[in-house]
């Protein structure tokens, strides 16, 4: 099929622009600082980007099936809580810590499936409550103060493996997972056409409420992964945490060009999303921009970004 | 186009992570750092903020250490959660001074005052007021930060000691003067006459209250004390309306981090702790504070 | 009035309309004639403004003319009835009928009285009578046809371009449309025609112009146009007789539904349906053919009756377990039930039968290639790669698609709703020799058709419904269209 | 027309859950506490309500064409600076503060709607940029502190008029005129047709990019008086005021029935939502509930009414 071939190109230069973007926002930076460039800064850019990249991926499955979710942050704070209220030093072995947290995080998650699907309410209404409930909950579990004294195996989580931080590892499989499961599973492939006409997808034998239950599902896991590695990470569970997390998510997601309608969107344009908006926040501060212009100029490359994105895919 | 970044031989390059440039407290102690450090010859500082994100703040300190600068000035956003960070830095052996707020672990030098003693300052000048007798209403600041959480008990412990003020209500309005306001006025509703005084955790909130309960005319009824002796607040203790706030030393912080960092940076000896005392301002004692 | 003068409209490198020039003159219905993907909607989009063209120019009374919008058309009094309908759901009839042109009393509010009024009369002239109160959501395909119709009416254009405004249409309301186009000729309006259906061309066309893969072939007065010179332009060949004999026997029965009901749609409908039998159901628009089926097919359910597979009480309560209990659906409402737009062709093909293309859970993307192209060259479906999206296909490209997809899962039951709404000729013959084929092979069809010649033609048995209920069982050889139609009208 | 009335009662059902909600919570209120009944106290409920009424009928604007507007909250307190910028006594008229934070307001919304229409570029991702640099500029206009010294005739605008507080006044005519708008000018059914469905209203003929920019160009109009409403209540510009009211009053419309994908949705609705939030927030704190436990409550009862409602429309 020599037909393929365009298609392909278009796929491609759909995320060009952002792609463009992300390439000249790393040039300017090599050259106007001496460290950008370095490999401790980019490690540095990894690792930082890593929790909110795993979000991002999370967020995808949501957003695919034309959900959203406003829950994020109050759910990595409340995983984290949890997580870290099972981690202090030879309480428990290190694997309840880890499974409280990612349990936590899959349970507000599914909650939020089921009052989509069963309960017919708007996600938007439903993540909103959650996003309430869930740092509401966090507080009480954590009596209003941060959750410290966690066990050393815990926070080594956020240390490094050889060369490479254990939080982008996590990112990087999550991501490689993702991908795998979106674009080769039968399941990856329903969400896609939920997301596209919900209708549709149910007229051709596909069972929308597990679909959905699934995507809200895997969502609240990875965010309570998230939850465990930002805890072991500053080594608290932090009952405040991950406030409006889920804007910059949401974000990186919308801006690899996932549709907040629903049916488009890729893992690859997710992880495009994620780095573009990491690099804007390292570079800015490595220039040493005010805070106040900082704000002013991360929304113009954002949206100045999108803009060329799309551009590129209409031309 | 300048690179801020480039570093001239010899200079000194200090790299500041502020909380929350946009709460006007840590504005202003931001802006005294700045401000000193470019008084002093040699020194390149380089501020960035933080936003009250832990893992924002984390970041740039690991940026930080990336670009290899002499010394670090830490304004953390929190105890424990900001622990990792320090200990990021002294791993990585830079000097670390930390300004306002305490984390678990030490920095080379601290510079700052403790909330714990904002709190109990506020909390003593309104028993003080009510001859310990009477309502309390109290606002908090975002549950769990830091800041909150000390400023509550440095307050407790003031109501421990006289058991004739009663806690009547308490409710956070996360750090916001229109959320203070709304509860405020809400609490003006449920108990009234049963509240003599009001703390907040800080002025913004203060302020916030002071204007519901002029609104309803019954400030004259109810003392009202905040915390950070904000401009606004200065103005209004002048005015007569609001009774009290605690003032921390910003520019004295700011100066004292700067220098202590400089120090460090030169491997000069540096003392470990430099608290600079919280002041109560009142209507008797605020010529001094207004400049 | 209007010309095209050398049009050229390509997408993204694939051209679809080369170098049409066409003149439209006042009071002439001009058919526009083609097969699917011909290039008939592109043509006619971008006299209406809706594409802009790539090469080539539009004059408007002797001007060239630009048009960046519908508006800009609009305005210029060229308006278009579109093959893909357009209802906004939560708008009631009156407001999608006189969307953009609601009267307004003195104050510049929306007279909504006069609102109604108006929209009233306008459906009064396609001899339709809907509340125009309600919600455009609860219109069957059908009625929403007619408000698009009315639509087009009532911006009482000089222009009218019409894309297969009769698709969804049945006999009663296609005679009302004719009689309005008759009027609208008269009074000096140029009306642009583009249907699939053969009859309705020569009732109605002044002249022809055939279109063939993007290329124009000829303009003729419609006089000089036979049936099968028509078809043999369009296609580029002769195609023979259209309706295969029907030479199978009705085998047991497969399928029996007992009493099923809900209200207030259709009631007490019972009938069976045997392997290999082809059974028509007939009746008016909104009489409830297609909630019927859609009870059978589970998309939604009845509230009462049985359902009997093979005699063996089945409950359905989604497509999925219909799917999984061997029956296969294509519905009416492409849009909404059918396709998911931003999906690929391939994507689009296989989603209802995915398992057969997964080892374990995950899936063989060159068994879904193989499949792909096999469903390509058997429907002769025109995409330029199975990677295309599906929304950019043509009308009945895509309506191929939807039937190749049913297929896939080789359903015992196979429920056709409307299957040959937009399909051309060549296409529709290859429709009625599948369903033969299909039948053949003992697979038991229920077609849903409002072109009665198709019903007689191809069906076993028919049944009829009226408003909700079945009124007569006809046996297809010893009826006729009238008869047909005298159990469908409402008494 | 007897058809009329039916449709009507249905509308009427369609946000009866919200109005069982609604009067529930007011009685238990009632019963259980001595204060919320009271005259001051439902004034005050009015008065609370009324900063987030005008930014929920804004942003109902926007909704209906099936956008979004994250920016409400950075947006209030921008043209709040900016109003008490122009306000210190003695400098200028009232008219000219009160102007400049509307004209502020509108500029926003226009440059929203403009990036939208002619930029192509998601709304979410466009209101998430503005988020972000109004919240910048803000803080740049105001040097990062609050802006104070307000003359007292801007600062009264927040008091009364006669028994009735103004800011409750400015939200009744808002309201007003929005519900007039909406249901009755073309402009306004052409909003709804718009966000039900775009294609099909440019090939009607409507002029989507108008009516577009006119939603946003109205919300930010409307976001800045919000604005000036809130400094005035506030007597300060307060360049980090109005956090994350852009949930608080998307809820209200999304609680209220909008469809967050656009053409569905009334002013009613929007009222009741406002009212909704306005209520439980003032119960709460009349009830002395704990922080911690408000957040939970508060998020459990606006799943609970928005579920109510669902169920009552769909029987
Ligand atoms: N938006 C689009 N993007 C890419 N290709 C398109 C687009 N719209 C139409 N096409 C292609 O243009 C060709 C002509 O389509 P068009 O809709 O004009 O056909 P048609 O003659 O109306 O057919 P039908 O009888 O099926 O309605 C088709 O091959 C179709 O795939
Ligand atoms: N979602 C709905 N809500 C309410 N009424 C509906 C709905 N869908 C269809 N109806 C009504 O049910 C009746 C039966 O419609 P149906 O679509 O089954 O008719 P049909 O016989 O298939 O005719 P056609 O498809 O030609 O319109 C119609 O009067 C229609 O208006
Ligand atoms: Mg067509
Ligand atoms: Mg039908």
């Amino acid at each position: 099929m020599n037909a393929a071939r365009p298609s392909l190109d278009r796929n491609f230069l759909n995320r060009f622009g952002i792609l463009i973007a992300l390439i000249t926002l790393a040039l300017v930076l090599s050259v106007t600082t001496d460290s950008f460039a370095s490999a401790s800064n980019l490690t540095n850019v990894a690792r930082q980007v890593s929790i909110n990249g795993i979000l991002a991926v999370a967020v995808t499955f949501v957003l695919l099936t034309g959900g959203v979710d406003l829950s994020l942050g109050s759910v990595v704070a409340l995983s984290g809580v949890v997580c870290a209220l099972f981690a202090h030093p030879g309480e428990y072995p290190l694997v309840v810590p880890i499974s409280m947290g990612l349990i936590t995080g899959a349970l507000c998650g599914l909650l939020n499936g089921v009052l989509v699907t069963w309960g017919g309410i708007a996600p938007f209404i439903v993540t909103l409550g959650m996003m309430t409930m869930a740092r509401g909950l966090a507080l009480i579990f954590s009596s209003g103060k941060p959750v410290a004294d966690m066990t050393p195996a815990l926070t080594n989580l956020a240390g490094d493996l050889g060369p490479v931080p254990i939080p982008v590892l996590c990112f990087a499989v999550v991501a490689l997972l993702a991908w795998l499961f979106l674009g080769r599973f039968r399941l990856g492939r329903h969400l896609y056409a939920v997301g596209g006409n919900e209708q549709a997808a149910r007229a051709a034998g596909v069972s929308v409420t597990k679909v959905k239950l699934f995507a809200y599902g895997i969502c609240g896991l990875l965010t309570g992964l998230a939850g465990v590695v930002l805890a072991a990470r500053i080594t608290t569970g932090q009952p405040n945490a991950g406030q409006a997390y889920e804007l910059d998510a949401i974000a990186a997601v919308v801006i690899g060009g996932t549709s907040l309608s629903g049916g488009v969107g890729s893992i690859r344009g997710t992880i495009l999303g994620v780095l573009l908006i990491g690099i804007i926040n390292n570079g800015l501060d490595l220039q040493g921009v005010s805070s106040y212009y900082q704000a002013v100029i991360k929304g113009l490359i954002i949206v100045g970004a999108v803009w060329l994105d799309r551009r590129q895919s209409r031309s | 186009c300048k690179k801020p970044a480039e570093r001239k031989e010899g200079e000194i390059l200090i790299g500041f992570s502020s909380r929350d440039l946009s709460a006007e407290y840590t504005a202003k102690l931001s802006e005294a750092i700045v401000e000193y450090a470019k008084t002093k010859p040699g020194v390149k500082l380089v501020m960035v903020d933080a936003q009250s994100d832990v893992q924002k703040q984390f970041s740039q300190v690991e940026n930080f250490v990336a670009q290899k600068v002499d010394a670090i000035i830490l304004n953390p956003c929190e105890l424990e959660a900001s622990t990792p960070a320090v200990d990021y830095v002294k791993a990585a052996k830079i000097p670390l001074v930390l300004v306002n707020q305490v984390t678990k672990s030490a920095g080379d030098s601290y510079i700052g005052s403790n909330d714990f003693e904002a709190g109990r300052i506020a909390m003593e000048a309104i028993a003080k007021k009510l001859n310990g007798q009477g309502g309390v209403l109290m606002i908090h600041g975002i549950m769990g930060t830091s800041a909150q959480l000390q400023r509550e008990a440095g307050a407790r412990e003031v109501f421990a000691k006289y058991p004739g003020l009663k806690l009547i209500d308490q409710q956070t309005a996360s750090w916001d003067r229109a959320k203070a306001m709304a509860l405020t006025e809400n609490w003006i509703q449920a108990h009234k006459g049963k509240f003599q005084a009001v703390f907040a955790h800080n002025d913004e909130m203060a302020m916030g209250a002071l204007l519901a309960l002029e609104r309803a005319g019954i400030k004259k009824d109810v003392t009202v004390i905040g915390i950070d002796a904000i401009a606004q607040a200065l103005t209004a203790v002048k005015e007569g309306r609001l009774d009290a706030t605690v003032f921390q030393d910003a520019v004295g912080q700011g100066r004292g981090s700067v220098d202590a960092a400089l120090l460090l940076a030169r491997k000069q000896p540096c003392p470990k702790e430099n608290l600079i005392p919280f002041q109560l301002v009142t209507l008797e004692n605020l010529s001094s504070f207004l400049k | 009035m209007l010309r095209a003068c050398q049009l050229t409209k390509t997408f993204g490198g694939l051209s679809v309309l080369q170098e049409a020039s066409i003149d439209f003159h006042p009071g002439e219905v001009h058919a526009l004639m083609g097969e699917n993907g011909a290039g008939k909607s592109t043509l006619l989009k971008m006299l209406a403004g809706l594409y802009q063209p790539n090469g080539g120019s539009i004059e408007w009374r002797g001007q060239s003319v630009r048009f960046q919008s519908p508006h800009d058309a609009l305005s210029q009094g060229i308006a278009m009835v579109h093959q893909e309908l357009m209802p906004i759901p939560d708008l009631n009839v009156a407001e999608n009928l006189l969307l953009g042109m609601e009267p307004v009393n003195a104050l510049g509010w929306v007279d909504r009285a006069e609102l109604h009024r108006q929209a009233q009369s306008w459906l009064k002239q396609l001899n339709t009578d809907l509340d125009t109160h309600q919600p455009m959501r609860r219109l069957s395909v059908a009625q929403i046809q007619v408000v698009e119709i009315a639509k087009a009416l009532a911006r009482q254009a000089d222009v009218i371009l019409m894309d297969e405004p009769t698709a969804a249409l049945s006999n009663h309301e296609v005679t009302a449309l004719f009689s309005a186009i008759n009027t609208l000729r008269q009074r000096g309006v140029a009306v642009v025609y583009t249907t699939h259906k053969m009859d309705e061309v020569f009732r109605l066309a002044d002249r022809i112009s055939v279109l063939r893969d993007g290329q124009l072939v000829c303009t003729k007065a419609a006089i000089e146009f036979s049936p099968e010179s028509l078809i043999a332009h369009m296609v580029g060949r002769e195609l023979a007789q259209v309706f295969p004999p029907i030479t199978t026997t009705p085998g047991d029965v497969i399928l029996e539904v007992r009493g099923l009901t809900r209200e207030p749609s259709f009631r007490d409908i019972s009938f069976t349906l045997r392997r290999g039998e082809v059974l028509g159901l007939a009746g008016l628009m909104g009489a409830g053919r297609t909630e019927v089926v859609s009870a059978v097919f589970g998309l939604t359910p009845a509230t009462s009756g049985e359902i009997l597979l093979q005699g063996v009480p089945t409950r359905i309560t989604c497509p999925a377990e219909a799917i999984a209990a061997g029956i296969g659906m294509v519905t009416e409402d492409r849009k909404g039930l059918g396709i998911v737009p931003a999906m690929s062709v391939g994507h689009n093909l296989t989603l209802a039968a995915l398992p057969q293309f997964s080892r374990s859970a995950l899936l063989d993307a060159a068994a879904e290639r193989c499949a792909t192209q096999t469903a390509t060259t058997d429907f002769a479906i025109k995409a330029s790669s199975p990677q295309q999206a599906i929304r950019e296909l043509s009308g009945g490209n895509q309506q191929k698609v939807l039937l190749a997809r049913a297929l896939l899962n080789r359903p015992a039951i196979l429920i056709l709703d409307e299957p040959t709404r937009g399909i051309d000729i060549g296409a529709k013959a290859e429709i009625y020799a599948l369903i033969g084929r299909l039948s053949a092979q003992g697979t038991a069809v229920l077609l849903v058709s409002s072109e009665l010649p198709e019903i007689l033609s191809l069906t076993h048995r028919i049944l009829v419904l009226r408003q909700g209920k079945l009124s007569a069982e006809l046996d297809p050889r010893q009826t006729n269209q009238e008869e047909i139609l005298r159990h469908a009208m409402p008494q």
